[in-house]
């Protein structure tokens, strides 16, 4: 009962803010609504007992990602514009695909019925959580069994990086950079003392 | 749990990625402008892995508990995914050098890609196939943004990148629906669950079939097909051309080989339900890719829409789903990459007074003023069009056998006349060389490299009739790993 | 000697042919005459042995076509059928062509004139020996080519090339008839040599077949089929328009050709094939119709021509209407002789009116001629013979054959043949008239030329002469040497095997006990005729003019030739080019091409604008075909979960 | 319907899913509203897999979402850098005004 | 030469020529004279050695002989095969025939890019060749299509006014053919699982499948034949095309289609055929009629041959179709026949556009008193292409009646107008333009034949003579090979018909 509860406090406010990250005008509400709707959705991977993805998606997700969205929306400050007719023009057909997918998709949720003796399929049953914790679980697999996605991820984060360097990274001209080793090694005489005379420029 | 021989198969990926770390250092620590001797060495790196790849032999091998699996298909796709990358890379270093955009973390990048598509081509698990995936996708899109200070080329990596993110999106909802039902990601499992490898076959349900659709729809973004193609004319066009002579090669065929592998493996038994889909994908990509290009004028985009024509031809080998189709499927691979490449090594050699152009109409004379480019250029577009004795035609030939075995009479009709609408648009290039009169010349020298390129294809083209036994005997031993019940 | 003699002008032509720029004008003339002199005296040599000598023979030469069970030799036969015409073209071809050396002396080509003319003999002569149909097939076309060549010889003239494509075309028509003539009787007898379809004929005489739909008695069809083509080259009614405009060409070639032999290829080709014809009433019936028909409308329209050459053109197609219609009443062999008579004295006329024609400065219409005789005193003596001999008045070589047919005709006692009688004495009866009107008109009365014409009139060299002269004897004597032969008492002797006349056609046996009216008839009718033409053309110069504006209609339909050429111009020619102008720019043009490639085309570049406009460059419109996309599969799955 | 089952978490995961499907091509005004329309469905597919995992007893569906997680961060990062060069080059990112290639 | 592979040293002697011409380098001139030279020598060697296939064939055997064959696609029964019977033996030599005539004839009529020109040529050739020998199917189709390439060239580059036009519509029209006799092919080869000539003349397939195979080929021997109302791409494209192009296509290319019917549609499709006759008779007669009324009025002489072309391409269909030994061999000569003399009459066009830079007739007139030669050879070639007999024309013509008529009274009777027809319109061309009164002023300076146009038409005329006059050597030869095709015929429609009745 509480958890049913729960459950549908939490996936109300997931679809509620699904809705408005679409729908609102403002980019930066936008980003707000979809930080609502990741911690919701922590939630219900807490429902799942998957609680190390729940502190993931938080601390990643909601802590770094949306961030990152909503710097970028803030620095290339993009001016709220008003609904244009298009969105309205295609809103009906659009809308109309998407429910009778969503219908599709919710008709075949109804009865989810998973392939027979589905157990002999499964490859790691989740331990118990006397033999171990969710994320202590999580880790061993992915240390052992997929050691390989897990040097893969490392892979393409490693491309996402140069990607984003290579193509943001501008060497400006006129801008001061602090060298430190040039600092270090200033050397006295670099310096030089004046006697300015006040009201006056050197 | 992890043995040392385990990590035998995955010696090319394995050297590859370190190859890449090690370039990607060199190349921040060198003073100077670093990408000429990366690129060098990205392409050395790539000829290793080759010879690593063929040293692999022919033997089925599996690594990282099931994940990752090498086989003769493996090896023959990789083998073209290679080749395919280092010519890319080779033809892209005068561009870059030419355009003053040259910078290191391009070849390192395409690096990643090959990377990312050979682990797609060894997959043999939904999550390491979408992790190979990703890898080549992320490093697409920054390649095709490359050219950052251009409005067009960032608009095509735009386009690419928000695509293909709803592509991923749909693709791993495909994936989560079939581990709902399978309780498993990996192929095999999901192989013998829908075969007789259980005790009786399952059935699958609407969910699966769901899942199927959205995994096909993911794939078929990846393959540029209809209706998910969209970007690719944009993103051809936008890119910057050598990034765009990558695109139609590489990732296509390591994507296909990737959708052989599916389509043959988890869903062998599903046949009946995806064949319905590549048929109908298939036509309208033979469709599209043949209308929408006869009323182009940028050659860069009739390439996209000849390439998504060409897959079209290649999904009707993959409709047959038998050992003919897939044979006829790599077939057609090993012919498309050499006539991509080649009729690219044209396109960036069209100079005019120092500038690129890209219009077909700047091809006019170009029989008089550079005839051996011209009679390449022809005989990849006959070879296109799929007038024998090109070898064009032998990849069309191939797959159609394979969809007549299968009684798929119509497909194989409507297949043979869009090649015919589409043969109209190669004759048209054709035309623009040899019957038009000459506006301009194209600059000299056209380039070693490209020069090279050029030749190799137009020799590999005119050859294949001549020796097919090499390839055809090589395709059909690869395409015979995946139907193992048929020997 | 057979094989010389056919070939012989073969090579004269091709020599003139050839080689005529480098031997030149004269020396094309001394080889093309000699050698044609040389194959004539040969011919008379073979008619003594194979027809008088009774050594009929074949000679193979070599294979030509053989096809399955087809086989066609180029092969020489000769018989006595064969001789008498080896006889009438040799002769006449030599005579033509030792004319030809006088009248074109003043024609730039001269070789080639004469190789063309040589040429002709030699498929004349192909045509007369061959032993099968597809030869002779061979030389039918050949001198129709031949003739077309010779029609058109003055190309310049545009009514020249028109005349020449005109009597190939009108020939080609009945080639059409002959050629399914040729196939038919393949498929009946499984032969097309004379020699085996003879033997086969009388087994077949009641079989029965189904061509073009309709069940048929077995050889009339044929016959009739290959008779279509002997109408053509026989201008026959119907096919018979090309003949008059033939004319055109130089007079040697009408005369020879157009008169004397060429166009009595038909004759021949019927009498050749008499043991088939023999065995098909219906067909003979329809060959005297023709022919009677042909008699009198050629004779009718002969009569109001001012052209001298179409007046005569027009009694050669009547006098072969004659032919016809007595191998109608299978009398065979008196058609042949009557051949071979016409082709002495026609030729005759014809040259003589060339010596006219020649003589006043290529003036052609008789109505601008007149009161020349005493400049051109024996042209007008022989065209006089020439005369005689057409009208059949006794004594002449015409008056044996024409009466022979005429009294063979009656004596068919068939009403195709009473008929045919009748008409055939009205036709007399014309020919008669008309002959004189243009004897009268040409040579008698008061000079209507303008006086340069007139100072100009002599009379032709003797190179033109001699073969006049030579042809004169022939229509002076021809008929009552070769009554006995042909038509007379020692016929079977003569013929042998190259006529057959069966039991139950008997007209030329019965045409010797025919009562004497029937006899004498057609000489009063000539007499009568010539008469008339004297009325009208001496005493009283106003009556035809009268006359004609009297019954204006006829005399315009007569005049305009029954309108035969209007009628094939407004049913065949005028709808033929507008029928091809509408198949070409309306067909081909709009129809297969519009809807066919050029629509093709356009449809598809209307597709391709439509596929590249979907393309719209917009992010959300691509999303929404991929949605579409998917959507619509998974639709279609749950609709169709099987 | 007081008792929660899997069917309750697909369905919330796919309410996610077509709104991200929908949120993509709705949006005319600012591309960023497409990548988190994209993030809406990766966590739709996150849910999924977490719900099977936990349904299924097995763990794998939480690597995968983990495995998921990771690249989405990636993937933002360079989604939100080629925004930022396109920016740069067109000084919007207006949806319609990314239409200069087409055809 | 006892064992040599004389029909590949065939096929491949002009690539061979054609490679050498590449490696030509040079001033223009030089190169085009080179080029030229080298083209003729290399296509007469041709020529030459294709006199020894004809010598070493026994003509006494219906078999395919001189046969090479070679392993050429691993897993498939494709293979590299070669052979000639006493049809293909004719086509094989027409194309080498006609090859050094071409060449000489583009001598003087060929300016600009001679050595392009030349290389396009030779390839072509060899394609030609490659088609009438090869025994095996995707072999066939191979060389088949790829004569589509050269020609493509030729047209496009050194046609007329619109040639690209013309180049398009060839090509693609062709190409659109015969892809589905590609399908075809394979249905054939998972039917019969193989793609040998010979073994597939040897199955029998069921009728169902042979009703839709027969379509397929038909679609593509119909365009290239070309049969009404798929012919419209002929008039374009021979009218566009240079001289020698319009000969080829004339002589050799429109051969193709009507060779395939007899190599493929009824020895191994005998039911269908017997099923389709009445649609190739109407089609055929058709085009008799229909295309020589279009010739009548045509205002452009290379149109005009090319209208009479498809009519008698007509005759062609019917003679196979009829399936008596006359029809078919008439058929085989016709297509000789016409090889020789639509190529001479495209050539005798050439001879005067070569000078006046025009097709209209309505430009010429009164040839014949500046041109005598020019003239004496036109007539000849027109009095062929009429069928007068004692030329090349009049047998293949008659044979294919004769056949027909054995068969088919009504379909000889409205095909022997064509007899009417076809002069009438060749005889109004000849005036138009050799008679007549010469008033032009530009025509009044123009030149008789060259000694080099004479060399080119002497062959022409002795082939049309000794064809027309002595056509069993050209009959002698096919006999064997013309009887067993159709006691095959006859056999398996025999099976076929003993099949229904058991049926019933």
């Amino acid at each position: 009962m509480f958890t049913a509860l729960i459950f549908y406090m939490f996936a109300a406010i997931a679809v509620a803010s699904g809705v408005m990250v679409i729908s609102s005008r403002n980019p930066v509400h936008s980003v707000l609504w979809l930080i609502l709707a990741f911690f919701n959705a922590a939630g219900l991977f807490l429902l799942l007992g998957a609680e190390f993805l729940a502190m993931v998606l938080v601390v990643v997700y909601v802590g770094a990602v949306a961030v990152l969205f909503l710097f970028v929306v803030m620095m290339l400050d993009i001016n709220t514009v008003e609904l244009k007719e298009g969105f309205l023009q295609y809103l009906p057909t659009g809308a109309l695909i998407g429910l009778v997918l969503l219908v599709e998709l919710l008709a075949m949720f109804g009865g989810w019925a998973f392939a027979p003796d589905v157990e002999a399929m499964v490859k790691a049953p989740t331990p118990t959580l006397d033999q171990a914790s969710n994320t202590v679980a999580l880790g061993k697999l992915i240390y052992t069994n997929y050691v390989y996605l897990f040097q893969a991820s490392g892979l393409v984060l490693l491309v996402a990086m140069i990607g984003t360097i290579l193509l943001t990274h501008r060497k400006r001209t006129g801008v001061r950079k602090q060298v430190i080793a040039e600092q270090v090694n200033r050397s006295r005489d670099s310096v030089e003392m004046r006697k300015v005379q006040s009201g006056r420029g050197i | 749990m992890i043995k040392t021989l385990d990590l035998v198969p995955v010696l090319p990926e394995i050297f590859l990625a370190v190859a890449g770390l090690a370039l990607l250092m060199l190349g921040v620590f060198r003073k100077e402008d670093s990408t000429k001797s990366v690129s060098v060495l990205v392409i050395l790196a790539l000829g290793a892995a080759m010879v690593l790849v063929s040293s692999l032999g022919g033997d089925r091998l599996v690594a990282f508990n099931g994940l990752f699996v090498a086989d003769r298909f493996a090896s023959f796709a990789k083998g073209l995914v290679l080749v395919a990358s280092a010519i890319a890379t080779a033809m892209s270093l005068p561009y870059l050098e030419r355009e003053k955009i040259g910078r290191f973390e391009y070849p390192v990048l395409v690096l990643f890609a090959t990377l990312g598509m050979m682990m797609m081509i060894s997959a043999n698990d939904f999550i390491a196939l979408y992790l190979g995936l990703e890898l080549q996708s992320l490093s697409l899109y920054v390649l095709a943004a490359y050219n950052r200070d251009n409005a067009r080329a960032t608009e095509a990596g735009l386009k690419y990148f928000v695509l293909g993110s709803l592509a991923s999106g749909m693709l791993l909802y495909g994936i989560s629906l079939l581990y709902g039902f399978a309780g498993s990601t990996s192929f095999e499992t999901l192989a013998n669950l829908f075969s007789g490898g259980h005790e009786h076959p399952v059935k699958p349900n609407m969910g699966v079939i769901a899942g199927l659709v959205f995994v096909l729809a993911g794939l078929c973004f990846k393959v540029s097909a209809v209706p998910f193609h969209m970007w690719a004319p944009d993103v051809y066009e936008g890119a910057p051309t050598p990034v765009t002579s990558f695109f139609a090669v590489a990732p296509k065929i390591a994507a296909l080989c990737l959708m052989v592998r599916v389509m043959t493996g988890p869903f062998a038994d599903l046949v009946e339900q995806w064949r319905q889909v590549v048929t109908f994908v298939a036509i309208g990509s033979m469709f599209v890719g043949a209308f929408a290009a006869v009323v182009q004028t940028n050659i860069k985009r009739l390439m996209a829409y000849s390439s998504i024509g060409h897959v079209g031809f290649v999904l009707v080998g993959i409709a047959a789903g038998s050992t003919l189709g897939i044979q006829g499927v790599l077939i057609y691979l090993a012919i498309y990459l050499f006539m991509n490449v080649g009729t690219f090594a044209v396109i960036l050699s069209m100079r005019q007074k120092g500038r690129m152009v890209e219009g077909i109409d700047d091809l006019a004379g170009l029989s008089k003023t550079h005839p051996m480019m011209a009679f390449v250029m022809a005989v990849l577009m006959f070879s296109m069009a799929g007038v024998p004795p090109l070898a064009g035609f032998w990849g069309k030939f191939y797959v159609f056998m394979a969809a007549v075995e299968a009684g798929q009479f119509t497909l194989a009709i409507i297949g043979l006349l869009s090649s015919v609408v589409s043969a109209y648009y190669y004759l048209r290039i054709i035309k623009v060389m040899y019957f038009d009169e000459p506006v301009e010349a194209f600059d000299k020298p056209v380039g070693t490299s490209m020069s090279l390129v050029m030749a190799v294809s137009t020799i590999v083209i005119l050859a294949f009739t001549l020796i097919p036994a090499p390839l055809v005997t090589s395709a059909k031993a690869a395409a015979q790993v995946l139907f193992p019940a048929a020997g | 000697m057979i094989t010389a003699a056919v070939f012989l002008p073969l090579l004269g032509a091709v020599v003139a042919g050839l080689f005529g720029r480098f031997i030149g004008d004269r020396g094309a003339q001394i080889v093309t005459c000699s050698l044609l002199v040389a194959s004539a005296v040969l011919s008379g040599l073979i008619f003594q042995k194979v027809a008088l000598g009774g050594e009929a023979q074949t000679v193979v030469i070599a294979e030509w076509i053989r096809s399955g069970t087809m086989a066609v030799n180029w092969s020489l036969k000769v018989d006595t059928l064969t001789a008498v015409m080896l006889i009438v073209v040799t002769w006449v071809s030599a005579a033509v062509h030792v004319y030809s050396v006088g009248y074109m002396s003043h024609d730039p080509s001269i070789w080639r004139f004469q190789s063309y003319l040589s040429l002709f003999t030699f498929a004349m002569l192909m045509l007369v020996t061959s032993d099968n149909l597809v030869q002779m097939f061979f030389g039918w076309e050949g001198v129709g080519v031949a003739s077309y060549l010779l029609i058109g010889f003055w190309y310049e003239k545009p009514s020249a090339s028109a005349a020449a494509i005109k009597a190939f075309v009108v020939n080609r028509v009945g080639d059409f008839g002959f050629a399914l003539g040729i196939f038919g009787v393949y498929f009946l007898f499984g032969s097309v040599g004379f020699d085996a379809i003879f033997a086969a004929a009388p087994g077949k005489a009641a079989a029965t077949v189904n061509f073009f739909g309709v069940e048929w008695h077995a050889i009339t069809i044929c016959c009739l089929l290959l008779f279509v083509g002997a109408m053509g080259k026989s201008a026959q009614l119907g096919l018979h328009t090309w003949l008059p405009d033939a004319m055109e060409g130089p007079t040697p070639v009408s005369a020879l050709i157009h008169a004397a032999t060429m166009v009595t290829a038909g004759v021949f080709m019927v009498a050749r094939m008499s043991p088939l014809f023999e065995f098909s009433d219906t067909a003979l019936t329809v060959v005297t119709v023709v022919g009677a028909a042909t008699a009198i409308f050629a004779a009718t329209v002969g009569c109001v021509q001012n052209d001298i050459k179409r007046v005569i053109a027009y009694s050669t197609c009547s006098q072969l209407g004659y032919m016809f219609f007595a191998i109608g009443v299978s009398a065979y062999q008196a058609a042949i002789f009557h051949l071979m008579t016409h082709a002495f004295f026609k030729a005759l006329l014809f040259l003589g009116a060339g010596s006219v024609i020649h003589a006043m400065s290529d003036e052609q219409d008789i109505r601008r001629m007149g009161g020349i005789w005493k400049h051109v005193k024996v042209t007008w003596v022989l065209m006089w013979i020439g005369s005689l001999a057409l009208a059949g008045i006794p004594f002449f070589a015409g008056y044996y054959s024409k009466d022979t047919i005429l009294e063979a005709a009656w004596a068919s006692q068939t009403i195709a043949g009473q008929g045919a009688y009748w008409l055939g004495c009205t036709a007399a009866f014309l020919t008669a008239f008309y002959s004189w009107r243009l004897l009268l008109l040409t040579f008698h009365g008061r000079p209507r030329a303008d006086e340069h014409v007139m100072a100009h009139v002599h009379e032709s060299p003797a190179v033109m002469l001699i073969p006049l002269l030579f042809l004169a004897t022939g229509a002076l004597f021809a008929g009552w040497a070769g009554y006995e032969m042909f038509v007379g008492h020692h016929q079977h002797d003569f013929w042998r095997s190259a006529i057959l006349v069966t039991e139950a056609h008997p007209s030329l046996e019965n045409a010797h006990h025919v009562p004497s009216w029937v006899a004498l008839l057609p000489t009063v009718v000539a007499v009568s005729g010539i008469a008339l033409a004297y009325l009208f053309y001496v005493f009283a110069p106003g009556l035809p003019v009268a006359l004609a504006g009297a019954f204006q209609g006829v005399y315009q339909f007569l005049l305009n030739k029954w309108y035969f050429d209007e009628l094939y111009d407004l049913l065949f020619v005028k709808p033929a080019f507008k029928l091809g102008r509408g198949l070409w720019l309306g067909g081909d043009g709009a129809l297969i091409d519009g809807v066919g490639p050029d629509g093709v085309a356009a449809a598809t570049r209307a597709v391709a604008q439509k596929v590249a406009r979907a393309q719209s460059g917009y992010l959300y419109h691509y999303a929404y075909a991929m949605l579409i996309g998917v959507a619509a599969f998974v639709t279609w799955y749950i609709f169709n979960a099987r | 319907m007081l008792e929660i089952g899997l069917s309750h978490y697909l369905a919330v995961a796919a309410i996610l899913f077509t709104l991200g499907v929908m949120g993509i091509f709705l949006n005319r005004k600012n591309v960023i509203i497409i990548m988190m329309s994209v993030e809406l469905m990766l966590l739709a597919v996150n849910i999924n897999f977490v719900a099977f995992s936990s349904y299924l007893n097995d763990l794998v569906g939480q690597v995968f979402a983990m495995f998921i997680l990771t690249v989405a961060a990636a993937e933002a990062a360079i989604g939100l850098a080629i925004v930022v060069v396109f920016f740069r080059n067109r000084g919007t990112i207006a949806v319609e005004e990314i239409s200069q290639l087409k055809g | 030469m006892n064992d040599w592979p004389l029909l590949s040293l065939t096929t491949f002697l002009p690539l061979l020529g054609a490679l050498f011409i590449l490696t030509i380098r040079g001033e223009t001139e030089v190169v085009a004279r080179n080029a030229r030279n080298v083209a003729l020598l290399t296509s007469i060697a041709t020529f030459v050695v294709s006199l020894f296939i004809l010598a070493k064939f026994n003509g006494a055997s219906p078999d395919f002989q001189l046969k090479e064959t070679a392993l050429w696609f691993p897993g498939t029964t494709i293979a590299y095969s070669m052979g000639v019977d006493g049809i293909s033996v004719w086509f094989v030599l027409l194309s080498t025939f006609l090859c050094p005539i071409c060449i000489l004839a583009a001598f003087g009529s060929v300016e600009k890019r001679v050595k392009e020109y030349m290389v396009a040529f030779m390839i072509l050739e060899t394609m030609m060749i490659g088609m009438f020998c090869a025994l095996d199917l995707v072999l066939f189709y191979i060389f088949f299509e790829a004569v589509l390439i050269p020609m493509f060239i030729i047209i496009g580059v050194w046609g007329g006014a619109r040639r690209v036009y013309a180049a398009f519509k060839f090509f693609l029209y062709t190409l659109l053919g015969s892809v589905l006799m590609l399908v075809a092919m394979l249905a054939m080869y998972f039917d019969a699982h193989t793609t040998d000539i010979p073994s597939l003349m040897a199955h029998s397939f069921p009728f169902k499948m042979q009703l839709w195979l027969w379509l397929a080929f038909f679609a593509s021997f119909a365009v290239k034949v070309p049969m009404w109302p798929v012919h419209t791409w002929l008039p374009d494209a021979h009218v566009e095309a240079p001289t020698g192009g319009s000969v080829i296509l004339a002589g050799v290319l429109l051969k193709m289609g009507a060779y395939g019917f007899i190599r493929f549609s009824i020895p191994m499709l005998p039911d269908a055929s017997v099923y389709f006759t009445p649609l190739i008779y109407t089609l055929s007669i058709v085009a008799v009629i229909y295309t020589s009324l279009v010739a009548l009025v045509q205002e452009d002489m290379k149109k005009l041959i090319a209208y009479s072309s498809v009519a008698h391409m007509g005759y062609v269909t019917i003679g196979i179709f009829s399936m008596t030994t006359q029809g078919v061999e008439g058929a085989v000569f016709q297509m000789l026949s016409h090889g020789i003399v639509a190529s001479a009459l495209f050539l005798c066009v050439g001879v005067i556009y070569d000078r006046m830079h025009t097709r209209e007739i309505a430009r010429y007139g009164g040839l014949a008193s500046r041109m005598p030669i020019y003239a004496a050879v036109f007539m000849l070639f027109t009095m062929a292409s009429v069928g007068l007999p004692g030329t090349a024309g009049f047998v293949g013509e008659f044979l294919v009646l004769m056949g027909v008529f054995q068969v088919n009274t009504w379909v000889a009777f409205f095909a022997a107008t064509g007899l009417v027809l076809g002069c009438t319109y060749m005889l109004y061309l000849y005036r138009r333009v050799v008679f007549g009164r010469l008033t032009r002023e530009d025509l009044k300076g123009i030149l008789d034949m060259t000694p080099r146009e004479i060399a080119v038409f002497a062959p022409l005329i002795v082939m049309t003579i000794w064809m027309g006059v002595a056509p069993g050597t050209f009959l002698e030869p096919m006999h064997a090979s013309v009887t067993k095709l159709i006691s095959n015929y006859e056999l398996a429609r025999a099976a076929h018909d003993g099949l229904t009745l058991a049926a019933r």
